[in-house]
């Protein structure tokens, strides 16, 4: 089990905003020529939950995987490496931004075909549970992948078999440009969907880190005593343009002021008032934190940027696997 | 027809007057009434024509496959968006077991009037899920159409051919054609689909592409023509149906055939072509066809690799050169364009 | 709106079961070559349904339609030459069993690919709407599409439209010899997913044709009324095999008794049951329904054996639509 | 090896010494231990390897394909059903885009085994939705491999091949296949996946086909050996990777090519060989290659209709004819087999 230090909490919030600012800042530069989904405001989701997962547990993205991937404790230099094309990236370079894995770290697989990764989460469990490994399996899916058919297929699936899943909707009420109303009725429930294929589910607020944390702490609970799935509903929003470095609000397509309410909702400032009114934090403390991630960060950075570009003849490689692997 | 058009003006253009028209036309997909309207090919429409006919979706592309279907069915004309065509792969059981079947299972009763527009993407990153280039498979599908314009001007009259048609029409957009300029009339008017246009006469060896390789194989002709070499350029515009006829009657005088595949050319285009070639004109191939055409490889996101997996200026010319059989006089090998990862200093990615 | 004369619901549910039996029985001639999955036992639904549905509604069927299609009104003939593969079929012989529609009766799909009729008829919804048609949609399902996740698409785009659809899930409890416990979990249901699209849902006796009726009416009001899809799910019982004309009970799928007690349940028993009470029935009034029904089924069949099969040149008709049609 | 099997014994067979040598393999779909068993294939396994590794399924494709995925992410060996290639299109998103570019897409660093077996209709009035024969869209597919056995004897090997394979691997299987009879050892065995099978020696012409379409090409070819005439008979076995050298090596000696597709013909399997042979043998070719193979139509129920839908063995032997540009000497063209809508007096339909 990881720190459940609430200063723990904050470090790896700002940590995943700072690699994504420095990517939004640093992406004109055009190194960095893939799509990037940034997650910028919706930290505190990944950071709680993953705070509460194990070495053995496991967890699925999407095409907005960044901050589950770095809240898992994957390796930030491959995934910097890839996104600059880099032959030391997680994918060797062939993957890019919307596929980022780490075997070793947890995330087992970046899916970006909007909902593609929830039946792929739901085979791991399988996998584990029929190996008898330990670990539950944590699918993180927005709300726009609740609309893909497949995902009840595999609520129902995960259901019948008894999967130790942990479903964690990010709903941040927006699917590339289009608002939620467009998409589901208002009177549309993934609370209820779960339930109604027997699967427990309840939601909350997904910029308060602390509730995401105790929310997964009882789903896992849940999931290991009843040999069960579970839902996380968990409300949040997305500060920048869906996908790309830049904000977006001249475009008219959010509602008027909701990105200063939701900037003023940011989890980190949350978590910070909350360090703040328990003395856990002071500047000294929290410069010295800056400071640390800001050099992790430019290592990074500076290590992708001078590391080589896969060379030609892995083009033809990795086409298929051959007979002895690993 | 002086007026210059973006692709992307053409298509805007095209469903305009396609709505103007016929009020049973409707256009829906995620995001068409977004601000960026389908990289701009569906902009102002919701505004000028409603959400009645122009709205927004779930991401369900099964499910909207299949509502259009079934609208079809009723008299309504959809056309229906996919950002990518990797995402219509979800509603492809619809389109291929439904739609294309459903004049010929009805025994010519009910037909089903949809457009189905594709988006393919390259360049940019976008790697494995979002560059793929599936026309043969569509190809291969009797009942459907399926029409890939390589410029504005034929973009905007295949596409109003394809609103018109009573059948399945899928059309398959390049991403890099999009901010590619050209004259297209004010007015509404048709290509017919099904039908090849001879791009560029020739009498030398016969160039057959589609889609954004037509770009290519252009460019390759105009530097074929400063070595003294007339290259005839077919355009297909439609791979289904596919116009036998002006492709034989070109290879026939030309004696020569080089394919440029803009997807895969195992079991791709190229094969069809080049096969359609041997069997009914085998005595006048004066040398081995030659198909061109992305490795067989997936698409690497890394520029480092994805610029590899395309054919170059380089390689279609060396394919021409081993075709004529002799060496291109006065060419300068090392001044070619090379491969990049975007069409143009315009496009700054991310998508 | 037809008849609501309980005789005449007993006319038509005897008249599919006869049909059904007939094919039954002939289909060993080998003159009926296509896949035939049948309704014996099934009827109520149908029959109930559809005697509140006008001509102006529509419905859609999938691979077991034959009572959907007879319930509606649709042409008996035309049905009998598609099953004999003739040119004067609902489909000139070209579709068979799995394909029957008859556009003036109001059948106008039937999709043998479980889950792909549902999306196609919220679509025949959506274009009636559109063109301010009359009519509401009907689209029968089986419990077993409710397995495919296109059916939680087709919720959520029905309500988000707030299409005219009434769906019937027809629940017989398996999907070809797959039982329902080894597809669904226990706790999984069908009207509680509809309720967690938004959309009105009940559940009632699938072989109480007088109840189906009830409830279809209620649904009927309700989809007017309020303009919202509606949902419900009828239990009910297929006697023979899942495709064929045989019964199977020795193949053990079925519980012990299973079958026997379902067939005590026959809806047309019970129908006539109440028939008996109410004295609208009696043996003269019976045998002359029975009389007009068998007459009509042989002249059916008669007709179907001394029609033409489709000349070779319609092989390749109709691959495409002409610019011009009707 | 004088034991003889049904091609369906010999796919329960190697299933079953599948699941008996590798506690990793597992297998599931819609039916798999019902009493009927996938046509036969997959009877008796639940009972004797459990519910844990041998289950049912909902309907439910799309996410039944991706669970096999993931399982296979965590070392486990799935084989997956449908009871018609038509039902694996609503998955085939998570084959094409995930499965076949998983082992690049990680950099060589996962791969995803897994096998995916789906059957061909045919006959019985099937109709458009359960006869199609899709091959040629999954071998377009670079990362995919993809087998299509002739007989039981390949069907075993093929398989076994298959299950041990680290790849996604297709297994296509025609219908009319299930209930035809071969030779088939006891113990386990691989036939290598990529290798094409010399099905019968000959000088004269290399007939290329594979699948169901090799029972009339081999019934053709002992036709053609009564007229003196000695065909190659080339049995693909499998399409991806395609053996190009054993028909280059064939073609060059016999100079004539007639491809007997399965599927469809445009953009077909027969296109790819042909377009090969035209590529890298053309001088070789005395005449021009010819592909045969169903209309292109979609699949009508009625047998008036779809019996003229499939190459007849009249057809195929008219266009040996017409390939050897000559006629057939002490042909009885009166009495050759007609196109039925079952394999054999055992089928009675109804599936
Ligand atoms: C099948 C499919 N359809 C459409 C897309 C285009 N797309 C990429 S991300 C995205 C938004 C999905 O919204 P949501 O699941 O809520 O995730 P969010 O971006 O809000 O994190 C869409 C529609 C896709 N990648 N895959
Ligand atoms: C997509 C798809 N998967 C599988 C099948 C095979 N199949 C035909 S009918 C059927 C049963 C479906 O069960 P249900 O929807 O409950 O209908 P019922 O047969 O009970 O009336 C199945 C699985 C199919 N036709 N389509
Ligand atoms: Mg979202
Ligand atoms: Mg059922």
């Amino acid at each position: 089990m990881k720190n459940l230090d609430p200063l723990k909490l904050y470090t790896d919030m700002l940590r995943i905003r700072f690699v994504e600012e420095t990517i939004s800042q640093e992406y004109s530069k055009q190194e960095m020529r893939c799509p990037v989904h940034l997650s910028i405001g919706q930290e505190a989701i990944p950071v709680g939950v993953s705070s509460r997962l194990t070495i053995s547990d496991q967890i699925v993205s999407a095409h907005r995987s960044h901050a589950h991937y770095l809240a898992k404790g994957c390796d930030l230099k491959k995934m910097i490496s890839e996104l600059f094309g880099k032959v030391d990236g997680c994918c060797r370079g062939k993957g890019g931004s919307m596929h980022l894995f780490d075997l070793e770290g947890g995330q087992i697989a970046a899916v970006p075909i909007v909902g593609s990764s929830i039946p792929i989460g739901t085979g791991v469990a399988l996998g584990l549970k029929r190996q008898k490994k330990p670990g539950i399996v944590v699918i993180y899916l927005g709300e726009g992948a609740t609309e893909e058919g497949v995902f009840s297929e595999s609520l129902d699936f995960a259901k019948l078999q008894n999967l130790p899943v942990l479903f964690v909707c990010e709903n941040n009420l927006y699917s590339v440009y289009t608002p939620l109303g467009s998409r589901q009725d208002s009177k549309r429930s993934i609370i209820d969907i779960a339930k109604a294929h027997g699967i427990s589910a309840i939601s909350g607020d997904g910029n308060d880190v602390i509730e995401v944390q105790k929310l997964t702490s009882n789903a896992i609970i849940e999931i290991n005593t009843h040999s069960t799935p579970f839902l996380l509903e968990l409300s949040t929003y997305r500060w920048l343009e869906h996908c790309g470095p830049n904000f977006d609000d001249h475009l008219k397509y959010r509602q008027d002021g909701e990105l200063s309410n939701w900037m003023e909702r940011c989890p980190i400032k949350k978590l910070k008032l909350h360090l703040e009114k328990n003395h856990l934090i002071n500047n000294r403390i929290e410069n010295k934190i800056i400071e640390k991630i800001k050099l992790e960060i430019s290592e990074a950075f500076e290590h992708a940027r001078k590391s080589s570009f896969p060379d030609p003849t892995e083009l033809f490689l990795h086409v298929y696997a051959p007979r002895e692997i690993e | 027809m002086s007026r210059e058009l973006s692709y992307t003006e053409a298509i805007l253009e095209a469903t305009d007057q396609a709505l103007h028209e016929d009020s049973k036309v409707m256009l829906l997909g995620l995001g068409v009434p977004d601000p960026k309207g389908i990289f701009g090919t569906t902009l102002g429409l919701q505004e000028k024509y409603g959400e009645d006919r122009v709205f927004d979706t779930p991401t369900a592309e099964n499910g909207v496959t299949g509502v259009a279907i079934g609208a079809a069915l009723t008299g309504m004309r959809p056309i229906i968006t996919h950002q990518r065509v990797e995402f219509s792969l979800l509603g492809i059981e619809q389109l291929i077991n439904q739609a294309a079947k459903w004049f010929y299972m009805t025994g010519g009763k009910a037909s089903v009037p949809l457009v189905v527009r594709s988006i393919i993407g390259r360049g940019w990153g976008q790697g494995p899920q979002h560059s793929q280039s599936l026309e043969s498979w569509f190809a291969h599908v009797p009942g459907l159409k399926v029409i890939m314009p390589s410029n504005p001007y034929d973009a905007k009259g295949l596409l109003t051919a394809a609103v018109r048609d009573n059948n399945p029409v899928v059309m398959l957009e390049h991403r890099w054609l999009h901010n590619t300029f050209g004259p297209v009339p004010e007015g509404n008017y048709e290509i017919q689909i099904g039908k090849a246009k001879i791009a560029q006469k020739g009498d030398d060896i016969t160039i057959v592409s589609y889609s954004y390789m037509m770009v290519e194989a252009l460019r390759c002709a105009s530097i074929l023509a400063k070595c003294g070499i007339n290259a005839e350029v077919i355009d297909l515009r439609s791979i289904r149906p596919l116009d036998e006829s002006t492709i034989l009657k070109s290879v026939s005088k030309t004696g020569r055939l080089l394919t440029i595949d803009n997807g895969w050319s195992k079991y791709g285009i190229g094969s069809e072509i080049v096969s359609l070639v041997a069997e009914k004109r085998l005595k006048f191939l004066k040398s081995p066809p030659i198909r061109v055409g992305p490795n067989d490889v997936p698409i690497p996101s890394t520029r480092a690799l994805a610029n590899l997996v395309y054919p170059s200026t380089y390689e279609i010319l060396k394919s021409v050169e081993k075709s004529l059989g002799k060496e291109l006089l006065g060419m300068n090998w090392d001044n070619l364009p090379k491969v990049e990862d975007t069409p143009d200093k315009t496009f700054q990615g991310p998508f």
